[in-house]
């Protein structure tokens, strides 16, 4: 496990390249756990990536995984997008995030970057509906093309509604 | 002029490929996969894959059940190691709430997860040669998976979708059964893994299928995520267990074995020594086992025993807490990653204090590596299409989630 | 090279004489042979059956207490832990006189479990205050109907003059509870002729 | 597999006259198709592994006649449905069931096919009765490979004691139509 | 007795024989991988499962006939029945047995002895291909359309380095004759004594041919599910199936006639018996030499892994075909230093 | 030898004249009138075999066997036309997608 | 009738009816199928002719084959999509017209063989048509052709490699 100092040394790191390259980018940084954490602003957020994919101090080679957030009670930020990027030779990792509105669900595609991001896009897309920009193939990936809403956003419900064998009163539930 | 014109037309329309559609009930895509294939002849030319044939929600039902009922669908995932996905998700809420597991706990934890990387392997290794016709080294092996079904049984109650363990620890310890079990596996093991050895793998029938068949550069499989044996099979030496040692992994020697070509053969071999370096792993821990404590000491999160609820008025309340949910979960994000079967299992989970997790992402290696599978047998003939995945062991819960 | 621990695996270049076949078949051929000769390994269920762990997750069972009164008190707390969400009951309140039914002032007069929903997890067990209720290895047995699968008290609750299921995943307790001879569910045959001859 | 099991005393119905060979007759292609069921392994999770386990030696399905697996819907008699079926694959589990020749049966495993299980979400089909009829159910998430020979064992006997011509009856008839299957 | 009679009746006895073996070959072969693989295998359907065949025999008979709307319906049927007629036709040259004497006359257990036997036998493996080929064709399935090429393809290769086998015998018998070579064998060595190098190629091609695995490429469950009778239900799938247990015991007994001595045994004239008796043990010593190597075809079966389409076709054309005609040259070089011709 | 003259002594040669005249014919129609380049050369099998048929009957009927030993060589340039022209078949098939006749006039494509 | 007669007819009959459906028989399987029954009719024939090992040779060769290639060029390339369209009627009146000129040409001039009956066998030793008398022929007389014919033979191997070969640019 990496020891917090550092994580610490490693968000610092990060944080100065960053700051070097695109001065206004960086929104907040923080330290969760054994993870440091960067909001991107969404404008930069592509050159960001692929400076940190090929910069040779940061080396960011190896994209983790990405997910998409929901928080209606966020306002602006409702939704987000989290990426965890992994630098292999150096073992160090950190995640990126990214917020917008949901009137502007619209962020850079990272295919280019990484193949690999074609179907988590794709995923994301299907669960929450972000759009993404330069995806060769956004259409749904794990539902069936005829579903008309996005199932992972906070407002719908998880039942299929079909259901009659559960008591739904029992137990304030 | 008139036919003039109509030579043209043909001659300039696009070659006619024949279109088959290998899937979603086709035998050898073992789960469900479809994957339309234009053929030429024999020879692959374009895949397209469809997944999401059983997409069963993961995501949103975990947001749905308390952390302690996350286990049961973790189960689900890769469910040929289930015990891995259920630790990996308890060392993930055991990291939410700071909580430190003692060390006889986590040496469990190494010989259950080791158990069922073997079962893992082997499902994949036999499903493999299965693939090529050898049937009967499946059914050799698979033996050994049936004792590792015992020892599952005998530790946690189930066979496959064990449920295995608590937030905090192991649920109870281990009997003297599960011991002499573990005993006569580690015996048994190693002779039934020589025996399937020598009854396929230096095959030059088997050999010519495999090597070279569905290979994958070293860069092509980090540009696609590729992670664990399939990784490994292309020449990264990457294993979470070593590059972010979980559960006391730090403390036992083993190798990571690697590959070349990240073909077929590579693939297999390497799940191959993986099982060997797993029985060394399980040797280690049995040596090692130190005692102690099974569980770590969170009253709010490990079900207090039951002479305790039935006697205690404060075991009771805790009990209750536990089962309705309403314990005090810190604020925050976490992920927690483990080697999984197939690969970088990880659990990103973000937490509003609430009762059930508010957002919960799986990094499920199958679905990453997946998506390089059409540009793995393109050129391919149609029996490599078919050895390339199931040496991918792609797994249709962890695809599709 | 990320660690120091990678370690190749054997691609050795066929030699001439694995590229003729016939020494991996003949290899193959003699694994195969031996096997022949060998002890089979199949349990022959229906006839003989496989001995099952004794923490084995199969049917659940509603248990009673001492005097024959049941333990569940309708509380909830299985339905609640039930990830599957298939059990459902009607919590009731006792009435004068049926203190030797149920144990406490409350009681589950309608107790089910969708027996096709289970997943066999083992929670409800774990989350139960009151040892009312455990899985036993038993299994359940398949049937030809979906509504047949919604086990009622009738199924679940422990008959009062059968054989208890013994199981370990049961606690201390209840495992003496169910040792005691003095109730009339753990007497045995024997036990029976043994009180029939003592009453002569 | 012998018509030794129709003894004198409880003699069918048409004994005397041409009904004697038609019931006798059912008798012995219920046992023979009782004992040469053809499963098609319709599996997508983890009831499909445990259905390898009971294929494997320890469990030996072959024992009753039925490890010859024919993934061809033609020629399986058997459809075990194991694992979840969501949604977006009942098309295709319909499509599969009306492939098979007659007789066919068919034997939901596990609580996902059966009910859903635990994934009572939007994607999933909430027990595969929904859309084709199911002969035998098995509970487990997944069940014990004992629990699965019980099934088939169950099959057995339904296989038995259908007659000839009871595909041809109004009532399997009606049981199709239910599910628009003509 | 009319001579005809006799002979239909022992035509009859042979074609019953044939079918008999092949049907519990069925049984054999589940009950053989079962015990190569650590299991028991069908024992419920009568004792040591030994009805299995015919449960199933049953079972396929009653199943509904589906020809799939789109194919072509004659065609779809003539499949399997050419499958099943070339499959008996082979067994009429085989020489089952020696003469026997029934009531003053002698017949020979051998259905027709053609003087142009191994050509008969050559044409009438050549034509079992085509229904596969009708068969896979007319499913309108692209599975068994590829399963139908796959067969063609790799008949045709085998058949050559075969027949390239058999020239090599047929040069050190000097015959066509069935009958003759088995004759040749009684009075000399058996004749792999004198082709080991031939009787492997066509052991190997006998695979080939009768679609066994590592071979089993046409219809291998994994990538083709079933190849080309993917499409075919009820008793037109038996006979394709049957028609594969047919020809495995056929070439048995073929590679048996070629090779091994055919009913032919080591001292078999020490043993003191005459005529009829002979014939008889002639008879199990043979049926005992065509089961054992049926068991070697499921033996093999349940061993190797199978080949892969263009690995098989360079086995065949790069391996084999010149192996055989090495054989061939061997052979002459060494008949012309031992100055048989 | 008996054989032979037992067995066709009662059909006049002629009678094998005018079936291979017919099968000849037939072929030549074929060819003529359609325009699948591979039902053309089943066609000329079809008249190649006509001719072979005749061959033997001669060869039969004079008790000569170097008319049969010369259906042996009409047989062996039948199979080497058909394996060049069947391969020919299908590279012009690949590059032209059609094996119409009417539309492959043009020796290039 | 002798039995050998009926045979004859049925044999021709067989034979002409199925070249028949080479011709018009609409996909080209069917007319696969019915040459390989046209064959089988011709290698009856051989047989009433006593040519035993031609026949067999005739049916390994043509039907075992020939046909086999022909069928799998069908299969693989699926040309059975829809009948081709028909030569233009004109052209098609000329063909049966110039074909039955053909044919009263080839019996007339053929005509004359009549003279030749099998009883006409005098000089002829040992049977004909045996694999024996046909391998001397083959190899005394024949044996410069034999030797050219593998040579053709190559060649057509070579050929046919080549041509089917990818890439051919």
């Amino acid at each position: 496990m990496v020891s917090n100092e550092m994580t610490l040394q490693l968000k610092e790191k990060v944080e100065n390249l960053i700051n070097a390259k695109f001065p206004n980018a960086l929104i907040s940084t923080s330290l969760e756990y054994d993870f440091p954490v960067f909001e991107l602003d969404k404008s930069q957020f592509l050159e960001v990536m692929t400076f940190l994919k090929n910069d040779s101090q940061a080396n960011f080679g190896f994209l983790t995984t990405l997910c998409g957030l929901h928080f209606p009670e966020n306002g602006d930020k409702e939704f987000g997008m989290m990426y965890q990027l992994h630098n292999l030779n150096s073992n160090e990792r950190i995640r990126i995030k990214v917020f917008m509105p949901k009137e502007d669900m619209k962020i850079n595609s990272l295919t280019q970057l990484w193949p690999t991001a074609n179907w988590m896009e794709r995923q994301e897309y299907d669960f929450f509906g972000f759009k993404f920009i330069g995806h060769p193939n956004l259409v749904r990936i794990l539902n069936m093309d005829e579903m008309n809403y996005f199932p992972m956003r906070k407002e719908y419900p998880l039942e299929d509604g079909s259901r009659d064998d559960k008591n739904d009163k029992m137990f304030g539930r | 002029m008139n036919k003039q014109e109509e030579f043209n037309q043909t001659s300039n329309s696009e070659k006619v490929y024949n279109i088959i559609n290998l899937g979603p009930t086709h035998p050898a895509t073992h789960g469900i996969f479809q994957n339309i294939l234009k053929m030429d002849g024999e020879i692959i030319m374009e895949a397209e894959p469809t997944v999401g044939y059983i997409h069963r929600a993961f995501e949103k039902l975990a947001e749905h059940r308390p952390y302690n009922q996350v286990t049961p669908i973790t189960d689900r995932l890769n469910y040929c190691s289930s015990p891995i996905n259920n630790m990996g998700w308890h060392m993930t809420v055991e990291k939410l709430i700071g909580c430190e597991v003692p060390k006889r706990a986590q040496y469990m934890r190494v010989i259950i997860m080791e158990l069922s990387r073997i079962s893992d392997h082997v499902i994949c290794t036999t499903i493999i040669g299965q693939d090529t016709g050898a049937t009967t080294g499946f059914l050799y092996f698979f033996q050994m998976r049936e004792k590792i079904y015992e020892i599952f049984e005998e530790i946690c109650g189930a066979r496959l979708t064990t449920n295995i363990g608590r937030i905090g620890g192991m649920e109870r310890d281990f009997n003297e059964t599960v011991w002499k079990k573990l005993d006569i596996f580690l015996k048994e093991f190693p002779e039934f893994l020589s025996e399937f050895q020598r009854l396929i793998e230096r095959n030059r029938i088997f050999m010519d299928r495999t090597i070279d068949c569905g290979p994958i550069s070293a860069e092509k499989a980090l540009a696609y995520g590729f992670t664990g044996p399939n990784l490994r099979a292309a020449g990264v030496d990457y294993d979470v267990r070593v590059a972010m040692p979980y559960s006391s992994y730090e403390d036992f020697e083993f190798k990571i074995p690697i590959g070349q070509n990240g073909d077929t053969y590579d693939r297999f071999m390497v799940r191959i020594e993986e099982m060997w370096e797993s029985i060394s792993i399980i040797k280690q821990a049995i040596e090692k086992m130190p005692e102690g404590p099974i569980h770590a000491d969170v009253p709010e999160f490990y079900l207090p025993d039951k002479e305790d609820v039935y006697s205690k008025m404060e075991a009771l309340i805790y009990h209750f807490k536990i089962v309705m949910g309403e314990t005090d979960v810190p604020k925050g994000e976490v992920y927690h990653s483990v080697e999984g079967g197939n690969g970088e299992l990880g659990f990103y989970l973000v937490s509003d204090g609430g009762r059930t997790p508010f957002r919960l992402h799986f990094r499920r290696p199958c679905f990453i590596y997946y998506q390089a599978y059409p540009e793995m047998i393109v050129n391919g003939l149609l029996s490599d299409a078919i050895l390339t995945l199931s040496s991918l062991n792609v797994i249709a819960g962890e695809l599709d989630a | 090279m990320l660690t120091n621990r990678s370690k190749q695996v054997v691609k050795r270049e066929m030699t001439w004489f694995e590229k003729a076949y016939f020494p991996a078949i003949l290899s193959g051929l003699s694994i195969t042979i031996k096997h022949f000769f060998m002890k089979k390994a199949t349990v022959k269920y229906p006839e003989v059956k496989r001995e099952f762990a004794p923490v084995y997750r199969g049917q659940h069972v509603l248990k009673r207490d001492e005097s024959g009164a049941e333990r569940c008190t309708a509380c909830g707390l299985c339905a609640v832990a039930c990830p599957a969400e298939a059990i459902t009951m009607t919590a009731n309140e006792r009435k004068k006189g049926e203190e030797n039914l149920y144990r406490e002032e409350k009681y589950a007069s309608v107790y089910e479990i969708n027996m096709l929903r289970c997943i066999f997890c083992g929670l409800c067990e774990e989350a139960c205050p009151k040892e009312a209720i455990f899985l036993t290895d038993r299994i359940v047995p398949s049937t030809f109907e979906r509504d047949e699968f919604i086990y009622g008290k009738d199924k679940l609750v422990e008959p009062i003059d059968q054989r208890v299921d013994v199981s370990k995943r049961q606690t201390p307790a209840v495992l003496e509870f169910k040792k005691d001879k003095h109730f009339k569910h753990n007497k045995t045959y024997l036990d029976k002729m043994l009180g029939k001859a003592k009453k002569h | 597999m012998s018509t030794i099991d129709i003894k004198p005393e409880n003699k069918p119905e048409g004994l005397e006259g041409a009904g004697f060979f038609a019931t006798s007759l059912e008798k012995v292609v219920g046992l023979a198709r009782a004992n040469s069921l053809w499963p098609l392994p319709f599996a997508t999770s983890c009831c499909g592994i445990e259905f390898m386990a009971t294929m494997a030696s320890h469990y030996d399905l072959s024992r009753f006649g039925s490890e010859r697996l024919s993934f061809s819907p033609r020629q399986a008699d058997l459809l075990m449905v194991m694992g979840t079926i969501s949604k977006k694959l009942a098309p295709v589990l319909r499509q599969v069931y009306e492939q098979m020749a007659e007789p066919k049966w068919v034997l939901s495993m596990g609580a996902c096919a059966s009910s859903g299980g635990i994934f009572d979400t939007y994607s999933v089909l909430q027990g595969i009765d929904r859309v084709i009829p199911v002969d035998v159910y098995i509970p487990g998430c997944p069940p014990r490979p004992e629990q699965v020979l019980d099934g088939i064992l169950k099959i057995q006997e339904l296989s038995k004691s259908e007659g000839l011509r009871m595909r041809n009856s109004p009532e399997y008839k009606a049981k199709l139509a239910l599910y628009g299957i003509e | 007795m009319d001579p005809l009679l006799i002979k239909a009746i022992i035509v009859l006895i042979i074609f019953a024989i044939t079918l008999l073996v092949a049907t519990y070959s069925t049984w054999g072969e589940r009950k053989v991988a079962a015990f190569l693989q650590d299991r028991v295998g069908p024992n419920r359907a009568g004792p040591g499962g030994l009805l299995q065949p015919l449960a199933d025999a049953v079972k396929m008979f009653m199943k509904e006939e589906i020809i799939p709307s789109v194919s072509n319906k004659w065609l779809f049927i003539l499949g399997p029945c050419i499958s099943m007629l070339t499959a008996l036709m082979t067994g009429v040259v085989i020489p089952w047995g020696g003469d026997i004497t029934l009531g003053g006359q002698t017949f020979n257990l051998q259905i027709v002895d053609l003087n142009i036997g191994i050509l008969y036998l050559f044409g009438v493996v050549s034509l079992g291909v085509y229904g596969i080929m009708i068969g896979g064709w007319a499913s309108n399935n692209k599975y068994s359309l590829l399963g139908a090429i796959r067969a063609s393809s790799q008949m045709i290769s085998y058949e050559i380095a075969m027949g390239l086998a058999i020239i090599a015998l047929v040069m050190t018998t000097g015959t066509l004759s069935l009958k003759e070579i088995v004759q040749q064998q009684d009075a000399g060595f058996a004749n792999i004594v004198y082709q080991p190098l031939g009787f492997v190629i066509f052991l190997i091609c006998a695979f080939a041919e009768t679609n066994r695995a590592p071979f089993d490429l046409p219809e291998c469950e994994t990538e083709l599910i079933g190849g080309y009778h993917t499409e075919y239900s009820s008793m037109k799938l038996g006979f394709f199936l049957f028609a594969e247990y047919i020809n495995m015991f056929i070439s048995s007994a073929v590679i048996v006639s070629f090779y091994f001595g055919g009913y032919n045994f080591p001292f078999q004239h020490e043993l003191g018996l005459e005529g009829n008796w002979l014939t008889i043990v002639q008879t199990i010593v043979f049926f005992m030499k065509v089961l054992g190597f049926v068991f070697f075809f499921f033996w093999v079966r349940w061993t190797l892994p199978r080949f892969r389409y263009d690995q098989l076709m360079n086995l065949g054309w790069k391996v084999l075909l010149p192996l055989a005609l090495v054989n061939i040259f061997i052979t002459g070089l060494t008949m012309w230093f031992l100055g048989k011709i | 030898m008996q054989d032979v003259q037992v067995l066709i002594s009662g059909i006049p040669l002629n009678n094998y004249i005018y079936i291979c005249a017919a099968l000849f014919g037939i072929g030549a129609l074929g060819v003529m009138i359609r325009r699948n380049a591979i039902v053309l050369f089943m066609c000329i099998e079809l008249m190649l075999n006509a001719v072979n048929l005749l061959l033997v009957a001669f060869s039969s009927y004079l008790g000569d066997n170097s008319g049969q030993v010369f259906v042996f060589f009409i047989m062996a340039v039948a199979a080497a036309e058909v394996a060049v022209g069947l391969a020919i078949l299908i590279m012009v098939y690949r590059n032209a997608q059609t094996s119409d006749t009417e539309v492959l006039n043009q020796l290039k494509w | 009738m002798s039995i050998s007669q009926y045979i004859f007819w049925f044999l021709s009959f067989v034979a002409l009816i199925s070249a028949l459906m080479v011709v018009f028989s609409k996909s080209p399987v069917y007319s696969v199928l019915s040459l390989i029954m046209t064959f089988f009719a011709i290698a009856g024939h051989y047989l009433l002719l006593s040519a035993q090992f031609l026949a067999a040779v005739h049916i390994i060769v043509y039907a075992g084959a020939i046909m086999v290639l022909f069928l799998y060029v069908i299969m693989m390339l699926n040309l059975n999509k829809e009948a081709e369209p028909h030569k233009k009627p004109y052209i098609q009146i000329i063909s049966f017209v110039a074909i039955g000129l053909l044919m009263v040409t080839l019996i007339g001039t053929l005509k004359e063989a009549e003279a030749i009956a099998p009883s006409n066998i005098a000089n002829n030793v040992g049977g004909i048509g045996t694999v024996e008398q046909l391998g001397k022929v083959l190899f005394n007389q024949f044996l410069l052709p034999f030797e050219i014919s593998s040579i053709l033979f190559l060649s057509a191997m070579v050929g046919a490699v080549y041509l089917s070969k990818k890439n051919l640019q």
